[in-house]
């Protein structure tokens, strides 16, 4: 029996780890999937001097792919700078998990722009970045425009 | 070579029987022969003999003729002939009008939507929050050019029993041809054609512990319909292909296991896990309808959790279920059935559905919603949606 | 339950396999799940392996990659899909040419009859009086409005071989999609896609001691054709239907089981029938070729006697064998395959095919020839025909 999953997806599925709302979060952020309708939540805390993420939670309302993701990055970003942080991609996730079946790789976008979108919302609040961009479902399917045809991956 | 499950999803297949296998085998090994010359030699007649006993075992079990069942490759190949068969056959006399609901499963609703692309007239008709068909509507959108109404029986994912009485009533009275999809209901409910006026049924083995491979079509005598499977003349020329007779003998074998106190049972442990369900975990619905649903089928929303993690925790944990979930399905695209009894994509994705057969027992309903429930309290820990719980 | 015979009617279908059960099993009792989630639970992901492994096996033995093979019910609904897919899938594109040999299985002959009868071009090749086809007719018959040509691998009577390369090499050339029915020769003559032009293939599993209800349809990758069976998204979304995947198992077994061995042994209870029947019994015909046949068919005519009869007599005897008669058939048409060979009604009337397989041994050919010697003789003295005997 093979899984369509690896080891590594499987262990974060099973203990994700850095669950879970954060009391006062210094940034949040919240995106949909509009190709399964699938949700990931990100909050972090960060040090004001060095810009650096010193703590990091999820939720996930997805399948195990995007739990292990989301679960991944999470451990991929703690200790890192916000601007090395927005460089993590969707395939630094899935290497990290040893890859992802194609037609999951849309639940990894997912959960990058779950991260993304946190990091955002830290530097609107602190004066980081002068437009605010609302996350419409017109800008969510455009970031996501590159994964839209899940029957062929990417 | 294979671990031991608790298999509950019957209703996608189920384990074949012992019994069935070993009706099969005098017709593997000692009456291989093709049953197509009457005037052939004695294993081609004896071949024939099991392929016709197993004719009348699946007539009689629909209160009809043995002369009315063609035997098919399965479900979706009967389907398929029906609805093609009979809008071929009324071609030029009536419209190509057809009737179909928004619940029927893929061999109806995609040949439905591929005749509606080719230039036929199709109507889907909506059913309510339990899955029952608008009758209103129904009614209404039979007109003079309507050829065919292809309404199911009981729904695959939700269980649901649509009032055949009522809809064949329609359909007589408007002198309408009525196919339905019986491959669920078909000896788990009640289905008399000589009591109903329904003109065609589909009906499978698989899901009643029979074999893949085989189905079987009951047409009423004198409805128009062509062959579309064409080649020889097998099945009084009405489907060509060798005749599948060991599987036949096995279909008709898997029909005589079925009891009446069978479907009690089946009832007793779907009763069960709903009742446990609703009792022990937060925040469920119930898919489908409390009252007229198939014995063997329950399906349940556990809200602010996706059915795809779901199922591969209750899969870790030995159990085997299947979700309406998008992200279940490989085309990502969340179950029609619940879309289409008013479900938004949240009550999809959290669906899961608990399916009976032969081989389960009432502790396995207690089993899986034992495991349910912390597999569904450590999901809902980490969603966003459950902020209340 | 049934009694002993010695079975010479392969070609119509075969006894199973004792292995190819035994491979089946594991995929009734314990991998019984469908595959088609592979986010599902591991019993249908263990289902899925199955089928794919299967898959790889009828690929590699046809020289063809594992995703270029669909698997059908049967060769029935693998040429359907074959022909009607293929001509949907090039409407309005070329025009509506199709191209047959005269001597096509039912499968093929009557899909293009009907095709001929809604309107479509077919042109039926002639054959010579071996069974092989003109190919100067055939060449000149492709037409740049030509779609498809549907030209067998082997005759089912007369096991006629006909030259795929060159057939192959025309189509080629002149840039025709060609599809070719091997029911009888696949694994018993070679066959490779990644060598010969061939763009579809129908193949069958019951002809080679595998189970009913399962075939094959090769398509060469890049190749135009549509869903012929609609539903679900099984089969890439090339046919819908639950995949019958104990039946694929013991298809690839069924494959596996098949040796070079295997045909030589064939050939030789082949050729010996032959040879006895010409040396022993005056007035016989070899119908087909000589050099070019399936190692596994001989076709000869008994003059002056009629086939029904002498299959009758000879299940008395024990011995099962069909006959091109038309006494034998249900319709009461000869075989329209010796007529198409230029024979006339006396030479189809005597015709009798001994088939083997597997479980015959080289004392089977000259058992039937004891016991046909008699036969003939006796039947010879009642007719009017045979007065010089
Ligand atoms: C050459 C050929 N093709 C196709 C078929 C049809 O095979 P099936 O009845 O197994 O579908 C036959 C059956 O005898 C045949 O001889
Ligand atoms: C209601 C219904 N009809 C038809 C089918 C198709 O059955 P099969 O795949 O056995 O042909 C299914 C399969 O799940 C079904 O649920
Ligand atoms: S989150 Fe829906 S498919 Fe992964
Ligand atoms: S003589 Fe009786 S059918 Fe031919």
């Amino acid at each position: 029996m093979t899984f369509p999953y690896t080891k590594e997806v499987l262990e974060h599925f099973r203990n994700p780890r850095n669950v879970g709302k954060m009391e006062d979060p210094d940034g949040k952020g919240l995106e949909g999937s509009a190709a399964c309708g699938d949700m990931v939540a990100v909050y972090l805390k960060v040090n004001p001097d060095t810009l650096v993420i010193e703590d990091i939670s999820f939720e996930s309302y997805g399948c195990a792919s995007n739990i292990a993701t989301a679960s991944v990055i999470t451990e991929l970003a703690k200790g890192k700078t916000l601007e090395e942080a927005k460089k993590i991609t969707w395939k630094e996730a899935a290497n990290a998990l040893g890859g992802l079946p194609h037609v999951k790789a849309h639940c990894s976008v997912l959960a990058v722009e779950g991260l993304r979108s946190a990091i955002r919302d830290y530097e609107e609040k602190h004066g980081m970045v002068v437009e605010k961009e609302a996350t419409t479902t017109e800008v969510v399917s455009k970031r996501l425009k590159h994964v839209m045809n899940p029957m062929a991956g990417l | 070579m294979f671990n031991e499950t608790i298999y509950l999803d019957n209703a996608a297949s189920t384990r074949l029987d012992e019994e069935v296998l070993e009706a099969m085998k005098p017709y593997f090994f000692d009456a291989y022969a093709v049953a197509t010359s009457e005037f052939g030699y004695s294993m081609g007649i004896d071949a024939k003999e099991g392929l016709e006993r197993s004719r009348k075992v699946i007539a009689s079990r629909l209160g009809a003729q043995a002369g009315e069942i063609v035997f098919t490759s399965g479900s979706t190949e009967s389907s398929n002939m029906a609805i093609k068969g009979v809008l071929s056959a009324l071609k030029g006399k009536k419209d190509d009008h057809l009737i179909v609901s928004r619940l029927e499963d893929f061999p109806v609703l995609n040949t439905a939507k591929k005749l509606d692309k080719q230039g036929y007239k199709v109507d889907f008709i909506n059913v309510d929050g339990e899955g029952v068909l608008d009758l209103d509507m129904f009614s209404d959108a039979i007109t003079s050019q309507t050829a065919l109404v292809s309404i199911q029986q009981a729904n695959q994912e939700i269980g649901t029993l649509q009032d055949l009485k009522a809809i064949s009533d329609i359909c007589h009275d408007k002198n309408v041809l009525l196919h339905t999809d019986a491959t669920h209901s078909f000896t788990r409910v009640p289905l008399d054609v000589s009591k109903l006026p329904v003109d065609l049924v589909t009906m499978s083995a698989h899901t009643i512990h029979g074999p893949r491979g085989i189905g079987a079509l009951y047409i009423r005598e004198g409805t128009p319909i062509d062959k579309w499977m064409d080649g020889g003349f097998q099945e009084s020329d009405r489907r060509a292909g060798v005749e599948n007779i060991p599987a036949a003998v096995g279909f008709a074998k898997a029909v005589e296991l079925v009891t009446p106190e069978e479907n009690e049972r089946l009832a007793a442990m779907r009763d069960r896990v709903i009742e446990r369900a609703m009792a022990d975990i937060p925040h469920v619905t119930l898919n489908g309808s409390a009252t007229s649903r198939l014995p063997q089928n329950s399906n349940m929303t556990f809200h602010y959790v996706e059915g795809e993690s779901i199922t591969l925790h209750l899969d870790m944990m030995g159990f085997a279920v299947s979700t309406g979930s998008a992200c279940f399905s490989r085309s990502l695209e969340a179950s029609h059935v619940i879309l289409g009894i008013g479900g938004d994509h949240e009550r999809a994705h959290g669906s899961l559905r608990f399916s009976f057969g032969r081989f389960n027992t009432i502790e396995d309903s207690d089993a899986i919603i034992d495991a349910l429930k912390d597999v569904v309290t450590n999901l809902r820990a980490i969603s966003p949606l459950a902020e209340d719980n």
